[in-house]
C-alpha cells in the first residue's frame, strides 16, 4: 500500500495509468511574462488531460541546463523550452533531438539571432512558438511615427532592457526599421538601460530628461519600464510621448489613464498553449508548420480593448 | 665578559600618533644569563621587545645580533636568526589546536608529522607541564593560552627567548613551571633570556641582571645580586614604594552578599558564599580551580547556572543586566576578550556600565569628566581620555577595565586578577584603593594568583580546588606557603634556587 | 611632565581628514568630475537642482534600507533579506490596500516586515546560526512567499481613491527651502557650541554647506517625499547612534559582545533589535515602492541587498561590527546612484557602464582607506 | 579527580558528532526525505544512480568554486567576483577557441581568471580596502568587461572540431566503478591506520560508505567529467589544507593574522594566494561552463557567487576566517542542488520552491549549530 501524497504543493499526483507528462523549462516564474507563458502551457495541458511539469530556471542558464537534464531523465513526453539564451539553447535542442525527445521553443528563438532569421526554425525543434521581437519593435516604431511632431526632426530616447539580452538589440532594431518605413525624421539621442524594472526605468527617464529636456518620445523596451518612465515624464512635466512593448496589465491601465500612449500587445498565455499543442502533435509525426506566432498589434488608447493584459 | 649575543644601542620609538615610547635605550643580552626588564606600565618594555623581535620597526638606534648589525624587516627574520618571543598579548590562532600553535613557525611541508608531535610531547614531559595537544586554543582560558605561548617559544630552539610578562596571568603551579623552564634554558642550555615581569620576587630570584625602564629611558642597569626589591621598586616608580601592610581589625558589617547553592554544571559544584559589608574576601586556588567561574556565577554571567544570589537582602536575578542594575561589578580576568571594547576610547569604555543609569541621552561631558578623574586616580598613562584602549600599554588597559567599575553605584566588587600586568607602584595603589572601598563599607571578593596580595589585604581567604571551596581561613592565620599547600600546589622552589 | 607630543588640535584635523571625511570627498569629487564631463559634452543641466533632487530620490529606498543595515552591521551581524522583505511588504500593501485601505494595509506591511526581522534576529541569536546563512535563507523563503502571495503575477491597486492616497504619500512635491534654512540655523547653533567646547569646525562646515545648498537650490526647489523620509530616518538613526545610550550600547555590542555582556548590556536584545529595525526599514522601503506605481511584481527589488550593503561598506561601516556611521552610508548610496545618474546623463553605452562603475566603487573606497592612514578616531565619533 | 566531565574518548565521539559531521547528516536526511516523498508521489527513480550522478554533475561548478571560496574564507577574506570571473573565462574560451584552438584558449581563460584573482588580492592586501567592496567592484567591472568583449551578445564556437573537443572535455561519460573501488581500498587502509593510532572510526565509516556506494551504483555507473574534476579539486584542496604546512598557515593567517605574522608567516602572500586560487577555480568553472554549452551568454553565472558562498557557509566555514573544510563545502553545495533536483523530480509548484528552499537551508544549518554544542575540534582536523 503506497501512501499517496496529497500535499497541495504538488501538481496533480500521478495515478497508476500514467497521464502523459509534458515539461516546460521556464526562464523564471517570478517574471510575470514567463509565469503567463507557463499558465497558458499548463492550462492547455490540463484541457488535454495531460500533466505539465513546469521547472523554474530563476534566470540562471546553468540552472536551466540542469532543468532540461532533469526533464530528460524523467522521460517526459515532450519539452517546451523557454530559453534564457538563444545561442546556448542550441546544445540542449541538439541533445534532446539526439535522444528522440520532442522539444519546442517558446517565447524566444533557438540559434544565434544575428545569423538565423526568426522564421528559419532551428533544426531539431518540433516547433517555435514566439513573437518576432524585431517585428514587435517595428510595430512600436510605426506607432511612434504617428506620435512624432511633423515639423521638425524628433528627439527619441530608448530605454533598454538589461545589457546582455538579445531582445535589447532586436527591439531597438525593429523600432528603427518601423520609424524608417514610416518616413519619420528623428534622431535617437539617448539609449540607456532600465534593466527591465520600473524603478530603473523611472530613474533612467528622469536622468535623460535632465540632460535632454526636449525629448519627444521615449521608447521603452518593456512595459514595466514604460510605467516607471511615465512617472518620470509626468514629474518633469515633459510633453514627451511614451511607447512600450508587452501589453502588461499595468501598461494597459496606464494607457487607459492617458499616462502613456501605446504598447505592442503580447499574448504570453497564447504562446504557452501554442507550444503545448505543438508538442502534443509532434508525437503524431512531423508537424506541418514549425513557426507558430500570432499578430502583434500596436495598441493605443483608442484601440486598447483589443489587448487583454495577460501578465 | 663574553660579547653580548644581542646589543641594542640608543633604540628609540615614536608611534604615528605622536607618542614617544622609547627615547634611546641600551640593552645587552648574554648567553647563559637571565636578564630582567622592568618598568612601570607604559614605560616602553613591550615596545622594546617588539623592536627586538622585528614586530615593530625602530625609529632610531641600532641592534647588533651576534656582533653583526641587524635590522629586522619582519618577525620572520628575527625568528630565523634565533630570537623567539612570547608577546604580552599572547597572539595565538584560536581555531588551531594547541599542537599546531606550538608548531606555527615550522617550515617543511607535512602538517601532521608524528615526529614533531613526539618532539613537543617530549618537551612537555621535560618541563613537567601537561597540555592537551589537541584542544582548540580558542577554548582555553587565558592562563592555559599563556602556557601554550611559552611552549611555542621553547620549541623553537632559539638562542634568545624574550618573555613579556609570561607569569602575569598564571597561578602558583604554572609559575613554578615557568621558572623551571627559564633556569633550564639559561643555565643548562646556555641560552639568553629576556624576562619581563612586575613581580619583584621573581626578578630577584630568577635573573642575573636587571634593566629598569622609566618613561622610555634606562633608569637602572645592574647585576641583580647588588640589588634588593626596595631598590628596584624605587627605580621603577621613581619614588620609594611602601610595602603593603595588614591593617589589623578592620570594621566589618552585616552580611551583604549571600549566595547559596551556586553551581554551574560540570564547572562549579554547589557553593555557598557570604561576604559582609566592608569585608574583603580573597579566593585562592590554582589555574582552573573554578575561581573565575564562581565570580561569573555570582554575576549571573553563565547561561546555565543555578542558585540564589542576594545583595543586602534583595534577590538578584541570574543575568549580568540585573547584576549591574543591583550594583554588582565584575572586573574580568581576560581584559582583551572580556574587559574592554577595542574600538572605543578610554572615556567610552569607562562609562559603558554607567551610561543609561540616569538618562537615555548621553552626556559626553560628564563621561569625560568621570574618565579624567579615573585616569588621574589610577595614574593611567595616556595622552588624554580620547585615546583608543588598544593603543595603551597592557597594564594601563587593565587599569581602564578597573576604572569602569569605580563609580558610585557599585555595591559589590568582584575582582578577578585585577592586578595582572600592573606595575609595582600602581599595584600598591590599586590594592590600597580596594581597601579604601572596603573601608567605606563595600563588600569585595578578590581573586588573585598572587597569594601575598590576598594575605596583605583580605580579611578572610577561601581556597578553591576543582570547582569547590575546600578551605576557609582568616587572613591573619595563614601564610603564603600554607595557602599554596591548601590550594593543592607544591611549595615554591624560588628561594632555594636563588 | 608628560612626554606626549600632541598635535596642536587633533580633533580639528581628524574631523576633516581623509579617513574620517573621505567618503564625502569621494562623493564631491565624483560630482565635480561628472559635472565637468557633462559640461564638456554639452549637457549643462548636470548640477541643476532638479537633477540633484533626482539623485536623492533615486537613492532614497536604498538609503533607507542602508541606514538600518548600518545598524545591523554595527552590532556585528548581516542582513541579506532586505530586498525580499521589502518586496513582501509591497505585496502585502498592494494586495490589501483595496480591501482595507491604505493606512491599515501599510500597517500590516510594516508589521509583517518587522516580524521577519524579529524572526531573523531570533534565529541568529537563539539558535546561534550564522547571520549570513539565516538571512540568505529568509531571502529565499520570503521571496518565495511573495511568489505565493502574488502567484507569480503583478498585483495592482484597483480602487482609484486608495491609489490616489498612495501616490500622494510617495509622489507629491515638497518644497524644501524653508526646511533647509531651519536645518542650517540649527546646525549653526550646534556649530557654535562645538567650536566653543571642543574647537571642532566640522559642524560649522556642515551648517555652511547646508546654507549654501539652500541658496543654490533656490526657493522653488522641491523634492519627492521619499527624500524627506530618508532625511528623517537618517537623522533619527544618527541621533540614536551618536547621542543616546542605546547607540553607545549598539556599538559596544558589535565591538566586543562579551565585554558588553559583562558590562551589564543585554547583548541579545540589542542584536535582535537591530534585525527588527532592519526589517522595519525594509518594510518601509517596500511600502514606498508599492506606492510608486500602486503595483508590485514578484521580482521587485531583487538583488537590492547587495547595493544596500555596498552603500554601507562604501560608507566605511565594518563588516565585523563596532563601527559605522549612517550619514556615511547614505553618502555611499549617493555615490552609487550619482554614478548611474551620470551614465544616463552622459548617455554612456550600457556595455561600458559596469566596468566603469566597478572601478569607481573601488577607487572611492581607496580614497579613504589609502589616503586615511594615520591616527584613528573611534567608532561613531564622526558626524 | 576533576569535576569537569570529559567524554570518555573525545575523538571517537566528536568525529561523528553533530558539530563535526552535521552537514553530512543534513545531506543524508534530505536525500532520505526526498526519496521517501518521491516514492510516495510515484516517482521511484529518485535514488537511481543516474539521478545521483545528475545531482553531482549539477553541483560540480558551484562545488569547484566553493572549494576555492573556502580557501579564501579560511584566510579571512571574501570573494564576490567568482561568478563574473567565470563568465569572463567562458567568454575568453569561446571567443578564442575558433581562432587558436581549445587548449590555448582554455589556457588564456585560466590565465586571465588568475590575473583577476591576483588583482583582487593585491588591492585588498596592498591598499587595505575591504575585500567585500573590492570584489563587489570587480564583480561589476568584470561583468562589464564580459559585456564589452561579447558586445552584449551570446558567443558560440563555430568550428566543429574544436566544439567536439570542448564537448569531449566536459560531456563524455566516465565509468566510475573501478575508481570507487580503488578509493574505498585506499580509505580502508587509512581507516585501519586511524583506528589503530587514534581510535577514530570516521575514516572506516567513509571507506564503508564509498564501498556501499560503489556496489549500489553498479558497474555501469558513469559520470560526466566535471564530477571527476570536482573530486580531484576537492581532494587536492583537502590534502593541502589538512596535511601540509601551507594549509596550517592558511588557517593561521585567517584565524589570527597578527599571530601568523609574528610567527614569521608572510601573511600577505597567503592571502593573495587564496585570491589567485579563487580566480583560477572560477576560471576553470568558466571553462567547463563554456565547454558544456559551446557557447556563452553575457549574463552567464550571474548571481552564482551567493550560491557559492552559501555552500561554503552551509558547510560550516566561518565568515571570520580560520575555520572551514572543503569537503563540507562540497556537501553544502550538494545539499543546495539536491534540493532543486528534488523540486524538479517532485514537480513541486514553482511558487513554493523558494519558501521550502529557504527553510531547508536554515534547518540544515541548524542541525549542526544547535545540535553540535560541545567541544570543538581544530580547524581542518576533520575529514
Ligand atoms: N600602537 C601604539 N600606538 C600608540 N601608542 C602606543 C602603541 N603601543 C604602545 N603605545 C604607547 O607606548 C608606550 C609604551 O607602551 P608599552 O606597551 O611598551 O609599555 P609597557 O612598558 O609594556 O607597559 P605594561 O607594563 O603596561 O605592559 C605607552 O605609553 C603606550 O600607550
Ligand atoms: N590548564 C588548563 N587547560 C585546559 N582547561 C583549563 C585549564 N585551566 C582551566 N581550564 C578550564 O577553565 C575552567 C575553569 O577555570 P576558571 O577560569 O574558573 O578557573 P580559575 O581558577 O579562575 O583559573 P584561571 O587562573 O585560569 O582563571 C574549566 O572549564 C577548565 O576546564
Ligand atoms: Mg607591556
Ligand atoms: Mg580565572
Amino acid at each position: 500500500t503506497r501512501v499517496r501524497a496529497t500535499t497541495p504543493f504538488f501538481a496533480a499526483p500521478t495515478t497508476g495509468t500514467e497521464r502523459p507528462r509534458y515539461g516546460l523549462s521556464s526562464v523564471g516564474l517570478s517574471y510575470p511574462f514567463a509565469a503567463a507563458v507557463a499558465k497558458g502551457f499548463s492550462d492547455a495541458a490540463h484541457a488535454a488531460g495531460a500533466e505539465a511539469v513546469v521547472l523554474d530556471a530563476r534566470g540562471d542558464v546553468q540552472k536551466q541546463a540542469n532543468d532540461i537534464e532533469d526533464l530528460m531523465v524523467q522521460r517526459v513526453h515532450g519539452i517546451a523550452l523557454m530559453p534564457l539564451d538563444s545561442v546556448v539553447a542550441q546544445t540542449w535542442v541538439d541533445r534532446a533531438a539526439r535522444a528522440g525527445m520532442p522539444i519546442a521553443a517558446v517565447a524566444a528563438q533557438v540559434g544565434d539571432p544575428r545569423r538565423r532569421a526568426i522564421r528559419n526554425v532551428y533544426p531539431g525543434l518540433s516547433a517555435l512558438a514566439t513573437q518576432d521581437e524585431v517585428e514587435a519593435g517595428r510595430a512600436a516604431g510605426r506607432l511612434a511615427a504617428t506620435l512624432l511632431p511633423a515639423d521638425r526632426p524628433a528627439a527619441i530616447a530608448i530605454i533598454e532592457g538589461a545589457a546582455g539580452f538579445p531582445e535589447v538589440e532586436q527591439r531597438a532594431r525593429g523600432f528603427r526599421q518601423g520609424l524608417d518605413e514610416s518616413g519619420a525624421r528623428y534622431a535617437i539621442v539617448a539609449s540607456q538601460p532600465g534593466n527591465w524594472t520600473s524603478e530603473k526605468g523611472e530613474a533612467a527617464c528622469q536622468n535623460i530628461l535632465t540632460a535632454r529636456p526636449g525629448i519627444d518620445l521615449f521608447f521603452n523596451e518593456a512595459d514595466d519600464m514604460l510605467v516607471g518612465c511615465a512617472r518620470a515624464v509626468r514629474a518633469a512635466q515633459s510633453p514627451a510621448k511614451l511607447i512600450g512593448v508587452g501589453g502588461s496589465k499595468l501598461a494597459i491601465a496606464s494607457i487607459k489613464a492617458g499616462a502613456a500612449q501605446g504598447t505592442v500587445c503580447f499574448k504570453p498565455e497564447a504562446l504557452g498553449a501554442l507550444a503545448f499543442h505543438a508538442l502534443a502533435d509532434a508525437r503524431g509525426g512531423p508537424p506541418a508548420r514549425r513557426f507558430l506566432t500570432y499578430p502583434l498589434p500596436a495598441v493605443t488608447r483608442a484601440t486598447i480593448d483589443r489587448c487583454v493584459g495577460q501578465w | 665578559m663574553v660579547t653580548p649575543l644581542l646589543l641594542a644601542q640608543g633604540v628609540a620609538k615614536t608611534f604615528p600618533n605622536g607618542t614617544i615610547a622609547l627615547h634611546g635605550v641600551d640593552l645587552a643580552l648574554r648567553a647563559g644569563r637571565v636578564h630582567g626588564l622592568l618598568g612601570a606600565n607604559g614605560a616602553g618594555k613591550s615596545t622594546l621587545v617588539k623592536i627586538l623581535s622585528g614586530a615593530l620597526p625602530a625609529s632610531g638606534g641600532t641592534v647588533t645580533w651576534r656582533g653583526a648589525s641587524a635590522r629586522w624587516t619582519g618577525p620572520a627574520r628575527a625568528r630565523a636568526a634565533g630570537i623567539a618571543t612570547i608577546y604580552q598579548h599572547v597572539p595565538l590562532v584560536p581555531t588551531l589546536s594547541v599542537l599546531e600553535n606550538i608548531l606555527l613557525d615550522r617550515g617543511g611541508w607535512r602538517r601532521d608529522r608524528r615526529d614533531q608531535r613526539a618532539e613537543v610531547a617530549a618537551l612537555l614531559a621535560r618541563v613537567g607541564h601537561e597540555l592537551d595537544l589537541d584542544a582548540l586554543v580558542g577554548d582555553l582560558p587565558i592562563g592555559a593560552r599563556q602556557m601554550v605561548a611559552i611552549v611555542q617559544a621553547l620549541a623553537s630552539g632559539a638562542d634568545l627567548i624574550v618573555m613579556d610578562e609570561p607569569t602575569a596571568s598564571l597561578a602558583g603551579h604554572e609559575r613554578e613551571t615557568v621558572y623551571r623552564i627559564v633556569r633550564m634554558l639559561a643555565h643548562a642550555e646556555q641560552r639568553a633570556i629576556l624576562f619581563i615581569s612586575h613581580f619583584l620576587d621573581e626578578i630577584v630570584s630568577l635573573t642575573d641582571e636587571v634593566t629598569v625602564l622609566r618613561d622610555g629611558r634606562v633608569a637602572l642597569n645592574a647585576e641583580t645580586a647588588t640589588l634588593d626589591e626596595a631598590a628596584i621598586a624605587a627605580a621603577i616608580a621613581g619614588r620609594s614604594v611602601t610595602a603593603l601592610s595588614r591593617t589589623a581589625d578592620r570594621w566589618i558589617g552585616a552580611p551583604a552578599l549571600v549566595a547559596t547553592g551556586l553551581s554551574v554544571p560540570g564547572r562549579l559544584g554547589a557553593t555557598d558564599i557570604t561576604v559582609a559589608a566592608g569585608e574583603i574576601v580573597g579566593i585562592a586556588g590554582l589555574l582552573g580551580s573554578g575561581r573565575s567561574e564562581l565570580l561569573h556565577a555570582i554575576f549571573g554571567a553563565h547561561p546555565v547556572q543555578t542558585g540564589n544570589v542576594q545583595l543586602h537582602g534583595q534577590p538578584v536575578g541570574p543575568s549580568p543586566e540585573e547584576a549591574v542594575a543591583a550594583g554588582i561589578a565584575l572586573v574580568p580576568e581576560d581584559r582583551a576578550a572580556q574587559g574592554y571594547i577595542p574600538q572605543f576610547e578610554i572615556w567610552k569604555n569607562i562609562g559603558l556600565p554607567h551610561v543609561g543609569a540616569g538618562s537615555w541621552l548621553l552626556d559626553p561631558a560628564a563621561e569625560r569628566g568621570a574618565a579624567d578623574a579615573a585616569i588621574a586616580r589610577l595614574a593611567i598613562r595616556t595622552p588624554d581620555a580620547d585615546t583608543i584602549v588598544t593603543d595603551l600599554s597592557g597594564g594601563n588597559a587593565q587599569k581602564v577595565v578597573i576604572a569602569k567599575w569605580l563609580g558610585e553605584r557599585t555595591r559589590l566588587l568582584l575582582l578577578d586578577e585585577p592586578t595582572a600586568g600592573i606595575d609595582i607602584g600602581a599595584r600598591t595603589d590599586i590594592l590600597q584603593l580596594i581597601q579604601s572601598f572596603a573601608d567605606d563599607g563595600l563588600p569585595v571578593l578578590l581573586v588573585s594568583s598572587e597569594f601575598s596580595e590576598l594575605i596583605a589585604i583580605c580579611d578572610r581567604i577561601l581556597v578553591m580546588r576543582d570547582g569547590r571551596i575546600v578551605a576557609e581561613r582568616r587572613a591573619g592565620d595563614i601564610d603564603e606557603q600554607g595557602l599554596i599547600l591548601l590550594a593543592g600546589g607544591t611549595l615554591p622552589t624560588v628561594e632555594q634556587a636563588a | 611632565m608628560t612626554i606626549w607630543t600632541k598635535p596642536a588640535s587633533p580633533t580639528w584635523r581628524t574631523g576633516l581628514g581623509l579617513r574620517d571625511a573621505g567618503v564625502y570627498y569621494a562623493l564631491l569629487l565624483l560630482l565635480i568630475v561628472l559635472a565637468l564631463v557633462a559640461n564638456a559634452a554639452g549637457r549643462p543641466g548636470y548640477l541643476s537642482p532638479a537633477n540633484l533632487g533626482n539623485i536623492l530620490y533615486q537613492a532614497s529606498l536604498v538609503g533607507i534600507m542602508g541606514v538600518a543595515m548600518t545598524v545591523v552591521l554595527i552590532t556585528g551581524a548581516f542582513d541579506l533579506s532586505v530586498g525580499s522583505v521589502a518586496a513582501l511588504a509591497a505585496a502585502i500593501l498592494v494586495g490589501l490596500a483595496d480591501g482595507i485601505g491604505f493606512v491599515p494595509a501599510a500597517g500590516a506591511a510594516l508589521a509583517t516586515a518587522a516580524a521577519v526581522g524579529l524572526l531573523n534576529g531570533a534565529i541568529v541569536n537563539f539558535l546561534g546560526i550564522n547571520a549570513f546563512i539565516v538571512t540568505l535563507g529568509t531571502l529565499t523563503a520570503v521571496r518565495g512567499l511573495v511568489l505565493v502571495l502574488t502567484d507569480g503575477r503583478s498585483l495592482m491597486v484597483e480602487n482609484g481613491d486608495t491609489l490616489a492616497r498612495m501616490l500622494a504619500f510617495e509622489s507629491s512635491r515638497i518644497p524644501l527651502f524653508g526646511a533647509l534654512l531651519v536645518v542650517a540655523a540649527l546646525l549653526a547653533v550646534r556649530a557654535c557650541l562645538a567650536f566653543i567646547r571642543a574647537r571642532r569646525v566640522g559642524p560649522a562646515i556642515a551648517a555652511l554647506a547646508v546654507l549654501l545648498l539652500a541658496l543654490f537650490l533656490g526657493r522653488d526647489f522641491t523634492v519627492a517625499p521619499p527624500v524627506l523620509y530618508l532625511a528623517i530616518v537618517t537623522t533619527a538613526a544618527w541621533f540614536v547612534l551618536a547621542r543616546t545610550v542605546t547607540g553607545r550600547r549598539l556599538y559596544a555590542v558589535g565591538g566586543n559582545a562579551e565585554a558588553a555582556r559583562l558590562s551589564g548590556i543585554d547583548v541579545r536584545a540589542y542584536k535582535i533589535g537591530a534585525f527588527v529595525v532592519s526589517g522595519l526599514a525594509a518594510g518601509f522601503a517596500g511600502v514606498l515602492f508599492g506606492c510608486r506605481l500602486g503595483a508590485v511584481n514578484p521580482t521587485a527589488l531583487q538583488g537590492s541587498e547587495l547595493t544596500v550593503i555596498a552603500a554601507a561598506i562604501l560608507g566605511g561601516t565594518s563588516l565585523f561590527g563596532g563601527a559605522g556611521s549612517v550619514v556615511k552610508t547614505v553618502t555611499g548610496a549617493l555615490i552609487l546612484f550619482t554614478l548611474t545618474n551620470g551614465f544616463n546623463i552622459l548617455n554612456l553605452g550600457a556595455n561600458y557602464q559596469g566596468m566603469i562603475e566597478g572601478i569607481v566603487v573601488i577607487a572611492a573606497a581607496a580614497i579613504y582607506t589609502v589616503g586615511g592612514r594615520g591616527p584613528r578616531r573611534a567608532a561613531g565619533a564622526a558626524l
